[in-house]
């Protein structure tokens, strides 16, 4: 076993952290969200430019393929930075499930455009209550039918890949966000990222749209998801980490009663607990980036329930421990509190 | 011992219940049932109905116009016009100005301001908390001079609920600074309209606009003005204190919230199944259950006990209930399972809900958890509270 | 309502409050605990001279007919004091159920003696695994045969009153320890009370031992254990707050680092949540006592299910807070933390 | 990053595992898988084995005898023994004397004592605390006095584990009162047979004998005995703290008593169902082998990093570690029902456990849930390793 970052490692994780600290600032990541896309096009840019985005895709498709141990880092960074932008939508999920199932073609045709950020993409995912998508298909094409629910970066998506239970097992289908009977209704989501329902009322798509033909996807779904869900494990830490950074900053510098509140035994108590929570979900998001590469799912499950678990805790702390400027608007830790606190919802959907 | 209510208590607890029922205006009641935002006119509106009825003061003296409630009868009042979805009553002037003005305000204080709020005629709201006292209050720095018949102030306060919408403020200022922190404070009424006074929102998590920053530019306030004594205020703030904590445990909102979630348990689905059937969620609303039923019996038992003065031990109704308040919201967001996530404050109104996806009590789920963080922090943190009960019950 | 004691409950508390700082003192208890009965006698006529034995029983037959209302400072007292006594088991199990269900002539022959600390009684409720009591009649009188797990002091009681399930209900039967086919194997528990497995081999009793004739004895039964673990919540309250009293000694004498460790404020704060508890559980004990009056028997089982929460981390708080001497056998402290810790089970039989 | 086991690694890890199966007594293996009180002669035994193998002392540097492990095969030596059901070895003097004579003793000490320890002759107790000083150890008062070639100790400690046992004993000891406290204290190694000591039991809340009291009058002391220099036996017990740790996590153990747990809640009935298909307490399982599952990991992160000195984020290990034991000893004892009540010390053998009422495995639940409180008390509290968290990690 080995902990340590390879020298290629290092030097992205340092890269990241110069982009954020230079070119993704708190104001503009704030400036993003209040964008009607609510999407930073330039900041996607830079991530591809930095090799980012390709980083999981696979090698012969304008990837890298970087596996567990490679995400680890970049994800956590990605936490720390609180990026808004769909790399989760996008790199790992959609391509993930392309480059796991898709056929050549499929996978020729959209994995170089991901690699070059130029094709955003969304995994359409869970079925809205009562609205299971449809597939019916001639030979020539296929009609879908049904509602897909909060799926994430839905609306910033250029092709969403729509999953649908078929026959016992699933398939997943490729469909331009612009084609006619796809309605997407587009929304903030509270933590600063962006969620969409997805209505698709006849929509036609062409036959060579299913992915990896007319092979069942559940297996490749699976391990996309337990990869997204290890990967968004680790990107919870990024955001903990933070957290506590923020916090412990405040409780040091926040006079009352004549001295830092940081001197209080019960406030540094509680940081010690905030900062057990952070070390112990960074042990579960090595392990289960392990056990997604193993096929563990089971485990990648439990660590999710883990990580979200001790995130939102964390996240009550922060909040507390920052007393009335913990209620505030205003400072990052609320941002990276709400995400701590939401993070576990997302994972819900995956593992 | 008895442990029962009296049949005089459950005759006005009836009277309450229908009371309420026939008169809360019915948009009102549907804004706090469904976690929608309230304006102003709502909560003007039910007081303007309580105060036709005398019940806005009820639990004033009669010296003061008010009923003269007993404590169970406040109880009563509090917990079962909360059940039934009134809006929480704004307890700047009734509850926390009024009994200090009643205690050690001049005649014309108490003629001229315990009229006008027992009409609701004024808005009021609170000016202690100040950017660099927090728990710390009495380290406050908004300085006041005298000027002649006025007192010239100067500085900051924050944390100001409501202060957007209010009338008067009631502040803790600091008169002289030659003594000792708690002995150069004093309390002061002043008008929210006079020149120099500038109210800059705070925004929440929820991104609302519920608390204020308000920002004193040499305001000219009247000398009659003044509570009681220069240099008095910290002993008044502290007498203010024990008088405001009976509604803390928020028990009767607690149980319309805990009835609500159950309703929604049995709406939403989970794993093809009710998540009123899930037994770990179940479980999860079994244990605030428990703790709220032992809170309302804990608020009984420091109501009956009432003769004596308000004991420190009531720092655990502000604890629990608030611990409690907190993890029903808690509840209530992990029912919306993945519908937690959508947000945007223009559908916290009754027209906007109809705009959100997913089930129309989802929105305002997520938002109101965010909200409710304050509660454990806003009106003395619960660690102060502990340190009080360390200190003051249990002598450590 | 009305939370003071009547001059009567007063008067009753205070008397129980000096015996057992004048004649039950920890020593004494610890004697009597080492003793082959582990029951003092001495100890027994004088609370049934208090007239404490006969409280809860009724009026008519030498009791004094108390309610919850009377039972709970006493059996707070009870708690306080420790006591290893067979109360619970004589008093408010065995004969609250003949009391609730017996026939006249079942009252009239055991409840005078109970009250007067002649007999002792213990409730067999719970059938050990795969050994159900069996009931056969045939006019003249009953056969018993099975086996009772965990009878809270079997051991010590003269009259085992044996409930066996019967046609979809509940019947019960008085039975003479001495009786042949009865083999008792007493043991102590671990928190200073006594148990016993009881074991019925063609166990023959007369006709008129049934608890009252033919009828069905569950809503008795119930009532009297919803009476039971509204009294035993009552008790661990008082174990509650007397584990409080000597935790607080404790940190306030306890000297380390040139202060009493209590000037501590993380144990400032876990005392506070320790008063916390014992306040919630009080009020708890309250409600049961109400609502086990009220039929409510729901309501009964949630409050003892909390009590014994709380019981428990209200124990482990006071032995962690006492360091190392909290996990010694010599402190008082130590016997109230294994009672508290341990009541829950007892509770779980009742509730 | 590469976070699997070497191939090396796995080979050792299967080795231990066959050695352990093939070697560990099954009498003491049933002992310690059925929570029985472990005799003497059973750590002697197992002991003596593994120092024929050479693997008692696995973990030492080959120049005082050790094979040289590496940090990962220590921890895997531990944790695959343990999770059999080995005994834990007695760390008094495999762990704890003896890196401090390695690195402090002198030549003599080095040879005598490390080889008698490696040689499993001496069992070893620990004199560190004493009635007046626990979580305040350098307060300690016992005292040594020079004179001529011995120093004369008078005093005395407490809580010594298994001192009924032990040949020897290494205290901290005052040998200067006139400088900071600190500074006076030396770490003198004493032999437990000499005239003037006197071992008194403390039963503990299960009635175990597992503690001791040691007083010490004027017993005599040999001058060689003092490790290093006087006056640096504070430097020397902070160097041992931070070579104590890497076991103190347990996850052996802890990974072999779950494992039982699952066992015993598939027999146990609850409502009629086995209790493993209770789902609370099936959820209480799963949360206590994620924890288990998360600090497994913790652990592998802080021995890879053991090039560098373990630093104080070992803390967190003996604060997770113990929270898991407890929470697992709490879960058996639950599991138990009421037949969790039932106790005698008598039942405590394998001969006894047969005259104990309800399941086989019912009887030591609770004595040990008892027992097991000290492990978040002993070896600094847990309340002292968050104080070493935020000075030393958080700079608080």
């Amino acid at each position: 076993m080995n902990f340590s970052l390879t020298e290629e490692q290092q030097l992205l994780a340092d890269s990241l952290a110069r982009f954020f600290e230079r070119d993704y600032t708190f104001e503009k990541r704030r400036a993003i969200q209040k964008s009607p896309e609510g999407f930073g096009r330039d900041a996607w840019a830079q991530l591809a430019e930095m090799g980012i985005v390709a980083l999981p895709l696979p090698a012969d498709h304008g990837g890298f393929g970087g596996g567990a141990a490679d995400m680890l880092p970049v994800m956590k960074a990605l936490g720390a930075g609180l990026l808004t932008e769909p790399y989760l939508a996008t790199a790992i999920l959609g391509a993930g499930l392309i480059a796991r199932a898709g056929t050549a073609e499929q996978k020729a045709s959209v994995l170089p455009g991901v690699a070059e950020g130029k094709r955003v993409l969304a995994l359409a995912l869970r079925d809205a209550e009562g609205a299971a998508v449809k597939v019916a298909g001639d030979g020539k094409g296929w009609t879908l039918d049904g509602k897909k629910r909060v799926v994430l970066h839905g609306g910033q998506a250029d092709t969403l890949v729509v999953v649908a239970a078929v026959g016992g097992g699933h398939a997943a289908f490729l469909v331009d966000r612009k084609t006619p009977g796809v309605t997407v209704r587009d929304y903030r989501t509270i933590d600063g990222l962006r969620g969409a329902d997805v209505t698709l009322a006849g929509v036609k798509v062409a036959a060579d749209s299913r992915v990896g033909g007319d092979a069942d996807v559940t297996k490749a779904l699976r391990a996309t998801l337990d990869a997204g869900a290890a990967a968004l494990c680790a990107e919870a830490v990024g955001v903990m980490e933070q957290l506590n950074t923020l916090t412990l900053d405040y409780i040091k510098t926040r006079q009352q009663f004549g001295q830092p509140i940081g001197r209080f035994q019960v406030l540094q108590h509680r940081a010690v607990d905030m900062f057990i929570s952070a070390e112990q979900s960074k042990s579960m998001a090595y392990l289960a980036g392990m056990r997604a590469e193993a096929g563990d799912s089971a485990a990648v499950a439990g660590a999710a329930r883990y990580v979200a678990r001790e995130g939102r805790k964390v996240a009550k702390e922060a909040i507390q421990l920052h007393g009335g400027m913990g209620v505030t608007n205003e400072l990052p830790a609320a941002h990276y509190a709400k995400r701590a606190t939401m993070i576990g919802f997302w994972l819900d959907q995956l593992a | 011992m008895d442990l029962n209510y009296t049949a005089d208590e459950l005759a006005f607890r009836d009277e309450v219940r229908k009371f309420t029922a026939a008169n809360l205006p019915k948009d009102i009641q549907r804004k706090v049932l469904e976690h929608r935002r309230l304006e102003k006119d709502d909560m003007v509106r039910w007081q303007d109905i309580l105060a036709r009825k005398g019940w806005l003061t009820g639990h004033w003296p009669k010296q003061f116009g008010g009923l003269g409630w007993s404590p169970v009868e406040i109880h009563v009042f509090d917990e079962e016009t909360a059940a039934l979805g009134a809006p929480r009553l704004v307890p700047f002037g009734l509850n926390m100005v009024a009994p200090v003005i009643m205690a050690f305000g001049s005649k014309w204080q108490q003629d001229h301001y315990l009229t006008r709020i027992r009409e609701n005629k004024d808005w009021w709201c609170q000016g202690y908390s100040e950017p660099g006292s927090g728990s710390d209050l009495a380290s406050l720095k908004t300085r006041a001079v005298r000027d002649g018949d006025h007192y010239v102030v100067n500085g900051q306060k924050t944390w100001t609920t409501l202060g957007q919408h209010a009338d008067m403020i009631f502040c803790l200022v600091r008169t002289n600074t030659e003594v000792r922190k708690q002995e150069g404070i004093s309390f002061l009424l002043m008008d929210m309209h006079a020149p120099g006074i500038t109210v800059r929102p705070i925004f929440t998590l929820d991104e609302e606009h519920e608390v204020n920053e308000v920002f004193f530019d040499n305001v000219r306030v009247p000398a009659q003005n003044l509570v009681g004594e220069e240099g008095k205020g910290w002993t008044y703030a502290k007498y203010l204190l024990g008088h405001e904590r009976t509604g803390i445990a928020g028990v009767g909102a607690s149980k319309r919230e805990l009835a609500t979630l159950k309703e929604i348990a049995k709406k939403q689905q989970r794993n093809g199944k009710p998540l009123s059937e899930d037994p770990l969620f179940a479980s999860r609303i079994a244990d605030v259950e428990l703790e709220l039923m032992a809170l309302e019996m804990t608020v009984m038992r420091v109501l009956a006990n009432r003769g004596k003065a308000p004991g420190p031990e009531a720092s655990i109704l502000k604890i629990k209930g608030t611990e409690i308040q907190q993890a029903i919201t808690e509840l209530l967001m992990d029912a919306m399972g993945d519908y937690a996530l959508p947000f945007d404050p223009e559908w916290n109104t009754l027209e906007g809900a109809d705009h959100a996806p997913g089930p129309e009590y989802a929105a305002p789920m997520a938002a109101r958890y965010f909200n409710y963080r304050k509660v454990t922090i806003y009106g003395g943190s619960n660690e102060i509270q502990r340190n009080i009960i360390a200190q003051m019950v249990l002598g450590l």
